[in-house]
């Protein structure tokens, strides 16, 4: 019961961050402020939303197979808007 | 509604969009991304034929499934080859266009070897 | 139920406004984005229908390989893009085809909507034949045993489109190295990533390949996963293609079509017939088939995304 | 002729040949791939005799057990496995495959050579391994027994073919290929829809157990429907063509003879397959009337610009399209009025008969043409005056090509013919037998016209550029007298030929009238539509000839410039695939007509 009470907390503020991440991509100005927007909240709406699940999992390695999800969209996400963000500045401002 | 009424509509509505786009679309690129929609439209047929197909303790017919996988091999290849027969078309004439500016008959130079 | 219902109408929802996206979308690169986008979705389309192997190819082709072939042709395509365009039929064409396209989807929609009730099936033929190949997974044992004829001519078809590719290359840059040499700072994120993920991508590949025997997985799977992290490393320039007629290469790449063409001749052979398995070897014979399945296949999946020799063998 | 209705289950005798008919040329393909440098040509050498052998060794087993041959790929059955199944048809096609492939592969020695000093070079490299993979694709098309198979083997044909398309790397061939492929991919999706909505009808792709079960239903037809305009689309017929004659004109020689003789024929046999094989009793009248139609259609526009053509090249490509139209003329004729199934009878022996000898004397056209091409660089045919001196055999071998398709008797063509106006008197379905007339007059039209600039006095020899390959020409005049002499093959082995129709001798005045009449209306055709006019006339009569014809010539000229038009506007993109989708539903709606019908 209580395994299930942090479900749906850790899921539902998961997906609220990543409905904030949505209004700030589709709402910002430019490159720079829509990635700024996407990578925080959306990185952190990935990290809630594999802890809520976490205690779902069922087995030990259900769960480590989570984290590595994590950890995986989290490099991936990193690099991503990384390279995203230097594309942007070599060619100027983008709509 | 059954999941498989669902997505069969979907799959109809993706190969009718799919038609639209290689029917309109005049750069040979889109052409292709159209014809990809379309493919997807056509496997998710097969998807929903295999879920239909449920028995025997398999949630869905396995060989329609199989079919699917050899079938996205061969959609990818076509991509692949089209796209590089379009960047190479690209470099030898400066444009991408499947128009053909000039009727067959004053094409200049067929080759004869 | 009806909240199972509700999320699947959201997702086909979801998939055909991305789907009208990439038909209707300005610029082409942008429609490429919405068709990986879609990709993604069509992935979570599979899952629904239980069909977990082709949600791991879909995912791993659609939203994939298939996106960094399209994304590739379309940035270099971008300044062609403007003269095509004043090609656009007119609107009375348009509608035209609008309209016959909607009666298509319209007849293909009333056809399967109305398929006749039960529907007709073979899983429970591949049910009861499953323990021939000891393989646990139906959809392998499709693709490996009951229409292994189509899986070989599928990756013929795979070496064919190597060849195709390759015959668009200028003459001069025959035995040369397939597509651009990418320039990357070897200290730069894309170096990082590389560095960092491929390992785990590997690891991923060929535990897809081995688990297919049993779960949702399965050789082309696990081989995309590996041709993906070969054009990661590639992309942040810590390795080069290899010339197209290095002999090793060439191998490799035949490798798969040959070992099943092999098992198939030894089945005709010393076997009940071509392409059939003796009963006590089924096994391992189809996973040996499978092993040379995910080599050829991954590197022959990276050299149709690299493109044709475009310049010469020298580094 | 078989018994139609092949067992099920039950492997027969030598039915491993049909696995080898399909693995030597992969094993070859493969091998050479893995060799290459001069090892590839080498390779595909060695493998044309043993595919023709075993392309032999097929037709006589099948002549020796009088029943289909099947073989049950990995010992499962249909519908789990797969079977391979091969009739009097599917040995037949694999027989002239085999001959035309070794023919093609004689004739390209010369032309993909490695050039000095290189270990490997790309169009040799590309050209001996497609070339073995058109044959595994067609063999596997002629013999799977599946329609999915089919639809591999049909991938494997499309992606082996295209690259032939533009294998000498220009702009204009690269345009082709590309615009060759995306719509054989249109074809294919169309093709594959139809399967999928099969299966979810019938549990089963296998041609047998489909056509024993096969119902009018919804799913039926539509998949029907989209199934046969998918494979038209990679038959180009009429009014599909928008990629045919660039790329049949724009490739290389030898890979047009390929392209033209066998790879549409692929696609065609798998219509047959489908509407013979799998559902006989679906199409009814209208659907096979509108078949014939388009075919009809394809003759008179084909051969109409074919005759308005500046080159050879493209003449020869617009004579391909005219004959695949001739390819459907069977269709209706082959329809039994008492059951309203698809008969194979005589009308189908016909059409696939018409099929073989196309195969042969395209083959041996190209080629010829090709050979001129090289020889005068260039193929206008205004500038081919004098050629018949200067190269003999090359002229010889595109003369006795078109003669062939004409149909003289004792060649293929003409058991054809004779075979398909038999069915139409039968049938009184007297506007085909018109339409037939016409089309072998239309063909006797372009072939003149060739002719008569070829004999034209000229002086050629000063402009040739390049030595003829005596060895390319015999393999071009052995492909054209094969075609020729297609006739006295013993057919009734492996067709349902009705008796009397092969027995008439060939010398009577009939017979000989049969071959007079369409050359007369060719000659009428020829200087009324020809576009590259005729030589200078010497004699006063022909003068007093032209200055009658002039007018006349001037008022057909104008017609034929607006049928010229309409091919270019049909050639447009949204066009053509518009009217797939037209001749989709046309299909659809006439089959639903003739079930509502019953």
């Amino acid at each position: 019961m209580a395994l299930d009470i942090v479900t749906i907390v850790a899921v539902s503020a998961g997906a609220f961050f990543f409905l904030a991440g949505t209004v700030g991509l589709l709402r910002f100005p430019d490159t720079l402020t829509r990635l700024h927007a996407l990578t925080k909240a959306d990185n952190l709406g990935v990290g809630l939303v594999a802890l809520g699940l976490l205690p779902r999992a069922g087995s030990l390695s259900g769960g480590l197979k989570l984290i590595c999800v994590w950890l995986l969209v989290l490099l991936a996400s990193a690099t991503v808007s990384q390279l995203i963000a230097r594309a942007a500045r070599d060619s100027g401002p983008l709509p | 509604m059954s999941i498989a009424s669902v997505f069969a509509l979907c799959a109809a509505a993706a190969v009718g969009l799919g038609l639209y786009g290689l029917l309109v679309s005049p750069q040979p690129l889109r052409k292709i991304l159209a014809f990809n929609l379309l493919g997807s439209g056509v496997f998710v047929l097969f998807g929903v034929v295999a879920r239909r197909g449920a028995a025997a303790g398999f949630a869905s017919d396995p060989i329609p499934q199989a079919l699917v996988i050899t079938g996205i091999v061969v959609a990818f290849s076509a991509t692949a080859l089209a796209v590089a027969l379009l960047l190479r078309l690209l470099q030898v004439s400066g444009s991408a266009t499947l128009a053909a500016h000039s009727s067959a008959r004053s094409s200049r130079d067929p080759a004869g070897t | 139920m009806t909240f199972a219902l509700a999320l699947h109408i959201a997702l086909a929802g979801m998939m055909l406004g991305l789907a009208a996206w990439t038909i209707a979308a300005r610029e082409t690169f942008a429609a490429v984005v919405g068709f990986v986008v879609y990709g993604l979705f069509l992935a979570l389309v599979w899952v629904r229908l239980d069909a977990l192997d082709v949600a791991l190819a879909e995912a791993a082709i659609g939203g994939g390989l298939n996106g960094l072939l399209l994304l590739g042709a379309a940035a270099r395509l971008r300044a062609a893009e403007a003269p095509a365009d004043a090609e656009r039929p007119g609107a009375s064409l348009r509608l035209l085809a609008a309209l016959l396209s909607a009666t298509v989807a319209a007849a293909l929609a009333a056809a399967v909507l109305l398929l006749p009730e039960p529907a007709p099936t073979l899983a429970p033929a591949a049910a009861a034949n499953a323990a021939a190949t000891g393989l646990a997974n139906p959809v392998t044992n499709v693709l490996m045993a009951f229409r292994a004829m189509d899986t070989m001519l599928e990756k013929v078809v795979l070496l064919l489109a190597v060849v195709g590719v390759w015959s668009i290359a200028p003459d001069h840059f025959w035995g040369g190295r397939p597509g651009v040499r990418h320039q990357a700072d070897p200290q730069g994120t894309l170096a990082f990533l590389a560095r960092v993920l491929t390992p785990f991508g590997i690891v991923v590949g060929i535990y897809l390949s081995w688990t297919g025997a049993s779960h949702p997985g399965g050789a082309f799977q696990g081989a995309t996963i590996l041709a993906a992290m070969w054009l990661l490393i590639m992309m942040a320039g810590l390795a080069d293609t290899p010339p197209m007629n290095a002999r090793r290469l060439r191998l490799m790449l035949i490798a798969g079509p040959a070992v099943f063409l092999l098992v198939g001749l030894g089945g005709l052979a010393f076997g009940a017939a071509f392409l059939a398995y003796p009963a006590a070897y089924a096994k391992p014979l189809i996973l040996a088939i499978e092993a040379a399945m995910v080599l050829t296949v991954a590197i022959t999946l990276g050299l149709l995304v690299a493109g044709p020799p475009e310049r010469s063998a020298a580094p | 002729m078989p018994d139609p209705a092949p067992a099920l289950d039950a492997v027969t005798a030598g039915a491993f040949l049909l696995v080898l008919a399909i693995v030597v040329p992969v094993a070859g393909l493969l091998a050479a791939f893995a060799a290459g440098g001069r090892w590839v040509e080498r390779i595909a050498l060695t493998t044309l005799p043993l595919g023709l052998a075993i392309a032999v060794a097929i037709a006589i087993a099948l002549w020796r057990t009088d029943a289909p041959i099947v073989y049950l790929l990995g010992a499962w059955a249909p519908p789990l496995g797969v079977a391979l199944r091969a009739d009097g048809l599917s040995a037949l096609m694999m027989a002239i495959t085999a001959v035309v492939i070794c023919g093609v592969g004689i004739f390209a020695c010369a032309d993909f050579r490695i050039p000095a000093g290189a270990t490997e070079a790309r169009a040799p490299f590309a050209f001996w391994i497609l070339l073995l993979a058109i044959w595994a694709a067609l063999n596997m098309v002629f013999v799977a027994g599946d329609l999915f198979t089919l639809y591999v083997a049909l991938e494997l044909l499309t992606f082996a073919a295209v690259p032939l398309v533009s294998l000498d790397g220009r702009a204009e061939t690269l345009q082709a290929a590309l615009r060759y492929l995306i719509f054989a991919l249109l074809g294919s999706a169309f093709y594959l829809v139809g399967s999928a909505l099969l299966y979810g009808a019938y549990g089963t792709l296998d041609i047998v157990l489909l056509s024993h079960q096969l119902r009018a239903q919804p799913a039926t037809l539509v998949a029907a429907a989209l199934m046969t305009v998918g494979l038209l689309a990679k038959t180009a017929l009429f009014p599909l063509h928008l990629w045919l004659p660039p790329a049949h004109a724009g490739a290389p020689a030898a890979c047009s003879a390929v392209l033209s003789a066998l790879v549409v024929k692929g696609s065609f046999f798998i219509v047959v397959r489908l509407w013979f094989g799998v559902m006989p009793g679906l199409p009814g009248s209208a659907a096979a009337q509108l078949l014939a139609a388009l075919g009809a259609a394809a003759i008179v526009l084909g051969s109409i610009v074919a005759l308005r053509q500046e080159r050879l090249k493209l003449l020869v490509a617009y004579s391909t399209l005219a004959q695949i139209g001739y390819l459907f003329l069977m269709f209706p004729l082959a329809l039994d009025p008492a059951t309203a199934r698809l008969a194979s009878g005589g009308a189908l022996a016909g059409g696939i008969l018409q099929a073989i000898s196309h195969a042969t004397a395209k083959a041996a056209m190209f080629m010829s043409a090709g050979l001129l091409y090289a020889a005068l660089g260039h193929d206008r045919i205004s500038g081919l005056a004098g050629v018949a001196r200067a190269l003999p055999l090359s002229v010889l071998a595109f003369a006795l090509g078109g003669m062939a398709l004409i149909g003289p008797p004792g060649s293929g063509a003409y058991l054809a013919k004779t075979l398909l106006l038999q069915a139409a008197d039968d049938g009184g379905q007297w506007w085909w037998t018109v339409v037939i007339q016409a089309g072998g007059m239309f063909t006797a039209g372009y072939w003149l016209l060739v002719l008569v600039h070829t004999l034209a006095r000229g002086d050629a020899s000063a402009a040739l550029r390049a030595r003829v390959s005596r060895l390319q020409e015999a393999a071009a005049l052995a492909l054209a007298l094969c075609s020729l002499l297609l006739g006295l093959f013993p057919w009734d082995a492996y067709l349902a030929i009705p008796a009397g129709a092969a027995a008439s001798n060939p010398l009577t005045l009939k017979a000989l009238s049969s071959l007079l009449w369409p050359i007369v209306g060719g000659a009428v055709l020829a200087t009324l539509l020809g576009r590259s006019g005729l030589p200078p006339a010497r004699l006063r009569v022909e003068n007093l000839l032209v200055a009658v014809i002039r007018p006349v010539r001037r008022g057909v000229l104008v017609l034929s410039g607006t049928i010229e038009r309409l091919d270019g506007a049909l050639r447009q993109w949204p066009v053509a695939a518009i009217s797939l989708l037209v001749i989709a539903m046309l299909l659809g709606a006439a089959m639903q007509a003739a079930q509502s019908l019953d």
